[in-house]
């Protein structure tokens, strides 16, 4: 869990009103902040297609990105939806963590917020367990 | 066995025609193995052989469809140097459509089957840049006649026609530009023996009135003995034997030959 | 600082509706068909609010080109207030802030579907015209690699035939709209559905026309002083509308192209399609100072 | 003025917008929200064919359009193009698939088994007329298992492979701006496979079933079994500037392979789209699965099942027809009295 | 339903300069004023992700890559920005397209001096009857070496830029040295 | 006298494929022709009469030997010449007169046999007036002359064939029993033609069933009965 690609992860699928409440808090302490992009935009996401072995294009996603600096460390974020603020909150967090700022508090965030997935996604695959057939018949 | 023939002495005309060295390979099949091709101006040369023998695939190349992977191809014409598989698409298009005429097996082939016969001649004087109306009509007209297809047909489409017809409408458009090359690809083969008779005939003519060079490909012996002066004989894509007409058939020495020869008895 | 003021507030579309990086390519593809006058360009036709057929290609042309000072006149069939036309207009308006015009000497771009306006284009102007099939060659080969190679070799003896046939069938060359023409001598246009009348001046005109298929993903176009020659027989004459002669009943206009209004009594009235040239000419039969501009055609006749 | 009747078209065409607006009312928030809640497979088939996954805004294109399906996904892929395009995130692959359905009709059993996931293929199809006469109909809660499914399956194809039953080509490493875009590249024949997938996925569901049908009919060469069908979810997995991947969220896509016999190996057809689609997947498989060698102009050839399932271009070319058309008809009109004209003065020839 | 977005300062720019480039391009041999003096106005209004680029200049490097473009060779790069030509080898690699695709033909931009130097005649479309202009600042032979390499309608496009005025040069222009 | 053809060590058999037999129908044969001679091959069924003309046509090829033709440009020899060489003498300088017409359909009588003066380049009017007056003198009536050959009986078509190999005056002429089954008439107008050609230079090599026919026009005879009879008598290979 503690890798940046799946601190990320997390950060990206977080609950928005819980994770820009927890970044407002980080940015009196960041100072100053550069803001290189905000933005939406669409993602295209491609596929491979297990009969020819071809990667093409299913379509794009929209998707909301926020990219920050402050000094020389950099802070990204980009989230699935229109919701631009919940994107900064998600690059805030992203340059707290590398910049040591709050790091502990973050890394609880996270692992609060990654908790909390893992048991929407445990109580959805038992939704789809319960319609799984049961061929052993005879 | 026999000797070796010597190269012409008396005939100082240089041959219009000479294919060398040609082969092709469709994946592990030999379509053409070393094939050499030669035809003086006028002359008639007739190339026989089974289905799969390549002499059809040759004719295409002499109608610069298909290219071979190796061998040469020239034209005795003005303004033309070189091996002709060497052309340009721009200059293999334009020779085709002014110095080469063809005749396919199947209309479908050479023909718009639903546009007018007489549009369908005047498409090669099209291509060459003719842009006169009246002169487009009238070479159309010509042709179709020189071909013996009966005029007040002239702008019926060859869906509507015959298939003898269909061949006289191919024929005239392979003559419209009055060409210095005429392939034939089993021209009558598929149609009734008797319009077979009248589409050989009027080949003929034309071929005697105007002293086109003529290639003709046919695995029926009856087209070549009418048509050929000469005779190639194909096998698996090689050439096993070629000779004077009458010497293929009364003479022949390869073994394919005679027995070509015999089954067709 | 607040979340609120790090994040650049929603703007939900771009200037001119298109995305900076959609225009680019736009541009780039115009050039190209500057470049190579008549032939073709494939370019990767966004979609834009306006269903594909009802002129989606011109659009991001006139959406790639307006900037603020640009005049913008838009036409269909003839006319300003056709429906279409109007919408159109709107639009460009409304995503550009472009100011508008009917009179087509205040305009800079002129949108149009299947006309060219009578009154001379000056070198300053650009006309972009809408095209549902960029393909000449289409009705004698339906395959579109078939019909590129036909392009790249000129070869373009199927579409004489056409009019071969055509002759032999009907007496006379049958093509309505989208006359086929020779661009440069080089390349076969269709100059999309304008009617006959209009295609001559595409000749050596001094407007650059921009020509855009959106549904078809295809862009080409005539620079100024280009040859754009329709193909014709040099023993059968090129044939305009038989319209010379008559008299648009509004406007007392003669020797325009006119659109044909069936009458009650079975007879036919005609009004120039032109629809602005119409209003101009009642203004100054009515006595106000209107400024016609000079037209193509004099006394019904294109002179050579 | 004398002359004022040029403002005619502007007039009806602003009045014609606002009849047709007055029929849907107010739209606000939470109509959105409704149609949002209530159809998701509505928006989910409005995404797909819209190439644009956003739940929120594919609503709201339904409610601005009073769920006129071909003006719903204009709206939504017009509105596409004011958006910039990020980046190309990671090759989405058939094992990372966080599945919710997965079921194949060519095993009675599969490696990771069958989960029928949320389907009404079994229910009965009867109206809760009830509902009408005001008792609410409350679906009943799903019993869930003992323990969670793997989120996670095999592939079924690849079990083929291994037992020499399918030849699976080696998956291309392509990098993702090097997968060929149908959005920004003319469809030219013979299509590029990745046009072929790209331009199905965004097809429009009813004409990918009727082409689709027709191959199963008989007009196509081969018999589709369904090998594996999933309706999944897919990570969107990005990179951060420094290079870090990381999934940038979840998003609903639909996946089918079919399976027939040819030769001494099976052949597989495939189709996959974004929102959850199963009859437009299946339909597009079958016509992927029989395009190879379909003679020209037939329902399972490439060219002609790619330009006619185009539902935008479709149906814009549908509706132009009512465009004004009288310069055009006009000239043609001339040429048909000239040659008229024409063929009465031939008429009156005498015969040579 | 909507308002009127605002026309941005890039985008007016880039706006102004594609202007005057369709301009220059349409009139063969006429100056016509760029956004600025710079190659990066052109690449501003022209190039973007989908580009490759190649430019013999290192200090447009930085808006190349702003631009998301790919920096590629020569004879990849549909867009070359050579500056100040010295030889005419480099020209060579430059992509030329086919009849098949003459939209693979390049946009090249050259750094040039204009009205000094040789005279050179031109015509072709968008030129009236011919043009007689000077260019100075290509390497000799550079005509007739941009003569012997195109196959109309094969071939690359010319931007001449002297400060802020560029000319075009398509390659359907037909240039006589005089 | 002008030599005409010298022949030397003349060899020819059939290889039959099929059987894997080879067939020996004359082995080195020696003479030679001058200008304005007939020569009259003679010798028992399957000596290779027929075959010795066919071989001197290259109808047949032959194993060796020379066939030195004195041709208007020059000595060449026939058993090796090109093919072209020896379309060009056929049409120029070398006869074959045998008793069967190849007709073919929709060509009129008098075009079937202006047609080899038309090949060697005589004008079409001028060909056709001496096409005419050769039907007249084989006997075949003028309302004939425009109809196809092929609806005519056998005799007939033999005229016609006769005046379609005599009309041109020969370098070499080759007679493969040109008499047989011919009215008296006509054989009488054959002879003329053939004493006319004779007197005006054209050798001639001819095979006759009735030597008599011909007996005041033979200057020499060739006998190709070899010493050893072969066993078995050969048809020649007919198509």
């Amino acid at each position: 869990m503690n890798s940046h690609g799946q601190l990320l992860t997390v950060l990206s699928r977080s609950d928005p009103d819980r994770i820009k409440a927890f970044a407002v808090f980080l940015i009196e302490q960041i100072g100053e902040i550069k803001v290189i992009e905000s933005r939406t935009g669409l993602v295209m996401l491609p596929m491979l297609d297990t009969a020819g072995g071809t990667a093409f294009h299913l379509g794009e996603v929209l998707m909301s990105e926020a990219h920050i600096r402050n000094g020389e460390l950099e802070g990204y974020g980009l989230r699935c939806g229109r919701d631009l603020e919940a994107s900064m909150a998600m690059a805030l967090v992203d340059l707290a963590i590398r910049r040591d700022i709050e790091k502990p508090a973050c890394i609880a965030f996270c692992a609060k917020e990654a908790t909390a997935q893992a048991s929407e996604d445990d109580s959805t695959l038992r939704q789809i367990e319960a319609t799984r057939i049961n061929m052993e018949t005879f | 066995m026999s000797m070796v023939i010597d190269a012409p002495r008396i005939v100082t005309t240089k041959p219009l025609l000479v294919v060398r060295g040609v082969s092709k390979t469709y994946g592990k099949v030999v379509a053409l193995h070393d094939v050499a091709v030669t035809a003086y101006p006028g002359e008639v040369l007739g190339i026989v052989g089974e289905s799969g023998s390549g002499k059809s695939t040759l004719l295409r190349m002499m109608n610069l469809e298909e290219t071979p992977e190796f061998g040469s191809y020239t034209l005795d014409l003005p303004d033309l140097r070189g091996n002709l598989f060497n052309l340009d698409r721009f200059a293999r298009r334009m020779l085709c459509a002014t110095r080469i005429g063809i005749v396919y097996q199947n209309p479908h082939l050479g023909l718009l089957m639903t546009h007018s016969s007489s549009g369908n001649v005047a498409e090669r004087l099209l291509i060459a840049g003719e842009r006169s109306f009246a002169t487009l009509r009238a070479k159309a007209t010509d042709a179709l006649d020189a071909s013996e297809f009966p005029l007040d047909r002239l702008d019926a489409p060859p869906i509507e026609l015959s298939g003898g017809m269909q061949q006289r409408v191919q024929l005239a458009k392979a003559i419209a530009l009055e060409p210095a090359l005429l392939l034939l690809d089993e021209p009558t083969t598929g149609l009734d023996v008797s319009v077979q008779a009248l589409v050989l005939d009027t080949l003929k003519r034309l071929q005697q009135g105007r002293q086109i060079t003529m290639v003709v490909v046919s695995h029926d012996l009856g087209v070549i003995r009418t048509l050929a002066d000469r005779v190639m004989v194909m096998r698996s894509g090689r050439v096993v034997e070629e000779g004077l007409v009458d010497q293929i058939f009364q003479d022949p020495q390869h073994a394919y030959t005679q027995q070509l020869v015999h089954a067709k008895l | 600082m607040s979340l609120k003021s790090l994040t650049k507030p929603w703007q939900s579309m771009s200037y001119g509706f298109l995305d900076p990086s959609a225009k680019r390519e736009l541009r780039r593809k115009m050039l190209k068909s500057v470049a190579v006058p008549g032939c073709q360009m494939p370019y990767a036709s966004r979609e834009v609010p306006m269903a594909r057929g009802w002129g989606t290609g011109a659009l991001q042309v006139s959406l790639t080109l307006l900037n603020p000072q640009m005049c913008v006149k838009v036409i269909d069939q003839g006319a300003d207030d056709s429906v279409n036309a109007a919408s159109i207009r709107r639009f460009l308006a409304r995503v550009s802030g472009a100011p508008t015009t009917l009179d087509t000497l205040e305009a800079h771009l002129i949108q149009s579907r299947h006309r060219i306006p009578e009154e001379f284009l000056r070198e300053d102007q650009i006309l972009v015209l809408q095209v549902p099939n960029p393909e000449p060659l289409r009705s004698v080969q339906p395959n579109m690699s078939i019909a590129r190679q036909m392009h790249a070799d000129a070869d373009y003896g199927r579409m004489w035939l056409q009019l071969y046939e055509q002759i032999v069938r009907s007496g006379r060359i049958m093509q309505g709209a989208s006359y086929p023409s020779m661009v440069n001598g080089r390349h076969v246009m269709t100059p999309s559905p304008i009617p006959r009348w209009d295609v001559p001046k595409l000749n050596m005109s001094k407007h650059l026309t921009i020509l855009s298929a959106g549904r078809e993903k295809r862009i080409f176009a005539v620079p100024p002083y280009t040859r754009v020659e329709p193909l014709v027989f040099d023993d059968v004459p090129y044939q305009v509308e038989d319209h010379g002669a008559l008299t648009c009943k509004r406007s007392g206009a003669k020797g325009f192209f006119m659109n044909e209004i069936p009458q009650d009594d079975g007879t036919s009235a005609f009004e120039v399609s032109d629809s602005e040239y119409g209003v101009k000419s009642i203004r100054q039969r009515d006595g106000e100072a209107v400024n016609l501009g000079g037209t193509w055609y004099k006394h019904g006749e294109m002179p050579k | 003025m004398a002359y004022v009747a040029t403002r005619g078209g502007e007039r009806a065409i602003k009045q014609s917008e606002r009849l047709f607006r007055a029929a849907m009312g107010k739209i606000d928030a939470a109509r959105v929200t409704e149609v949002k809640q209530a159809l998701p497979y509505l928006v989910d088939r409005v995404m797909g064919e819209a190439s644009l996954y956003d739940l929120d805004l594919a609503a709201l294109a339904l409610a601005q359009t009073g769920g006129e399906l071909y003006e719903a996904v204009l709206l939504l892929r017009a509105w596409r193009t004011t958006q910039p395009r990020l980046c190309v995130a990671e090759p989405v692959q058939q094992q990372d698939l966080f599945t919710h359905r997965r079921i194949s009709a060519a095993f009675k059993d599969i490696p990771g088994g069958q989960v029928l996931g949320p389907t009404p293929d079994y229910a009965h199809r009867i109206l809760a007329t009830d509902v009408l006469e005001g008792t609410p109909f409350v679906p009943e809660p799903v019993e869930p298992g003992a323990k969670p499914s793997p989120a996670y399956q095999p592939s079924v194809s690849a079990w083929q492979a291994k037992n020499d039953l399918v030849d699976l080509p080696k998956p291309e490493s392509l990098h993702g701006n090097d997968i060929p875009d149908l959005t920004r590249e003319p469809l030219l024949f013979p299509s590029k496979r990745a046009h072929t997938l790209q331009s199905l996925a965004r097809a429009e569901t009813g004409g990918v079933l009727a082409l689709g049908y027709a191959a199963m009919r008989g007009y196509g060469q081969a018999h589709p079994t369904v090998n594996e069908l999933r309706l999944a979810e897919a990570e969107v997995v990005v990179k951060h500037p420094n290079g870090t991947a990381f999934s940038a969220g979840r998003v609903k896509i639909s996946q089918a392979e079919v399976v027939s016999k040819q030769g001494e190996k099976l052949g597989l057809g495939f189709a996959a789209t974004m929102g959850w689609n199963e009859v437009k997947c299946i339909s597009a498989a079958t016509l992927d699965l029989n395009s190879k060698g379909a003679p020209k102009g037939t329902p399972t050839e490439e060219e002609f099942f790619l330009y006619h399932t185009e539902g935008v271009e479709s149906s814009g070319f549908c509706i132009h027809f009512k465009l004004p058309h009288y310069v055009t008809f006009q000239s043609s009109l001339d040429a048909m009295r000239d040659a008229k004209a024409k063929s009465v003065d031939v008429a009156k020839e005498p015969v040579k | 339903m909507l308002n009127t977005p605002v026309q941005g300062v890039d985008e007016a720019a880039a706006n102004k300069t594609f202007e005057a480039l369709l301009w220059a391009l349409s009139r063969p041999g006429l100056a016509s004023n760029l956004s600025a003096a710079s190659d990066e106005a052109i690449i501003d209004a022209l190039i973007d992700r989908e580009c490759r680029v190649y430019s013999a200049d290192p200090q447009l490097m930085s808006n190349i890559l702003c631009s998301g473009a790919t920096v590629s060779e020569v004879k990849d790069a549909d867009h070359v920005f050579l500056g100040a030509l010295r030889d005419l080898a480099s020209l060579d690699d430059i992509s030329k397209g086919s009849a098949l695709y003459p939209n693979e033909g390049a946009t090249v931009v050259l750094r040039v001096a204009l009205n000094k130097g040789r005279k050179i005649r031109l015509s072709g479309p968008g030129v009236k009857t011919v043009l007689d202009i000077q260019i100075a600042g290509l390497p000799d032979g550079f005509w007739q070496n941009r003569a012997e390499m195109f196959c109309y309608p094969a071939g690359f496009d010319l931007f001449l830029r002297d400060g802020r005025q560029v000319i075009g040069i398509p390659r359907s222009t037909i240039v006589e040295v005089l | 006298m002008t030599c005409v053809l010298e022949i030397s060590g003349l060899t020819k058999g059939f290889m039959m494929h099929h059987l894997g037999s080879f067939l020996q129908a004359f082995e080195d044969i020696s003479f030679s022709v001058e200008a304005g001679e007939f020569l009259l091959l003679k010798g028992a069924n399957g000596a290779g009469k027929s075959t010795l003309l066919r071989a001197l046509y290259r109808s047949y090829l032959v194993q060796s030997g020379k066939i030195r033709f004195h041709s208007e440009h020059g000595v060449i020899d026939l058993a090796v010449a090109a093919d072209v060489d020896i379309a060009h003498l056929r049409r120029t300088e070398i006869g074959f007169v045998t008793q069967f017409l190849v007709a073919r359909p929709r060509v009129s009588a008098e075009a079937v046999v202006a047609e080899p003066l038309r090949l060697s380049g005589v004008e079409g009017v001028a060909a056709l007036k001496q096409a005419r007056y050769w039907l007249e003198a084989f006997g075949v009536k003028p309302e004939l002359w425009k109809a196809y050959p092929t609806t005519f009986s056998g005799g007939e078509q033999q005229k016609v064939n006769l005046a379609r190999a005599l009309i041109r005056p020969q370098k070499l002429l080759l007679l493969d029993e040109p008499t047989a089954s011919l009215d008296a008439n006509a054989r009488a107008a054959l002879l003329s033609r053939l004493a006319d050609l004779k007197s005006g230079g054209t050798a001639m090599i001819g095979v006759f069933h009735h030597p008599g026919d011909v007996e005041k026009l033979i200057d020499r005879v060739i006998n190709l009965t070899p010493s050893v009879t072969t066993a078995e008598e050969r048809e020649d290979v007919a198509v």
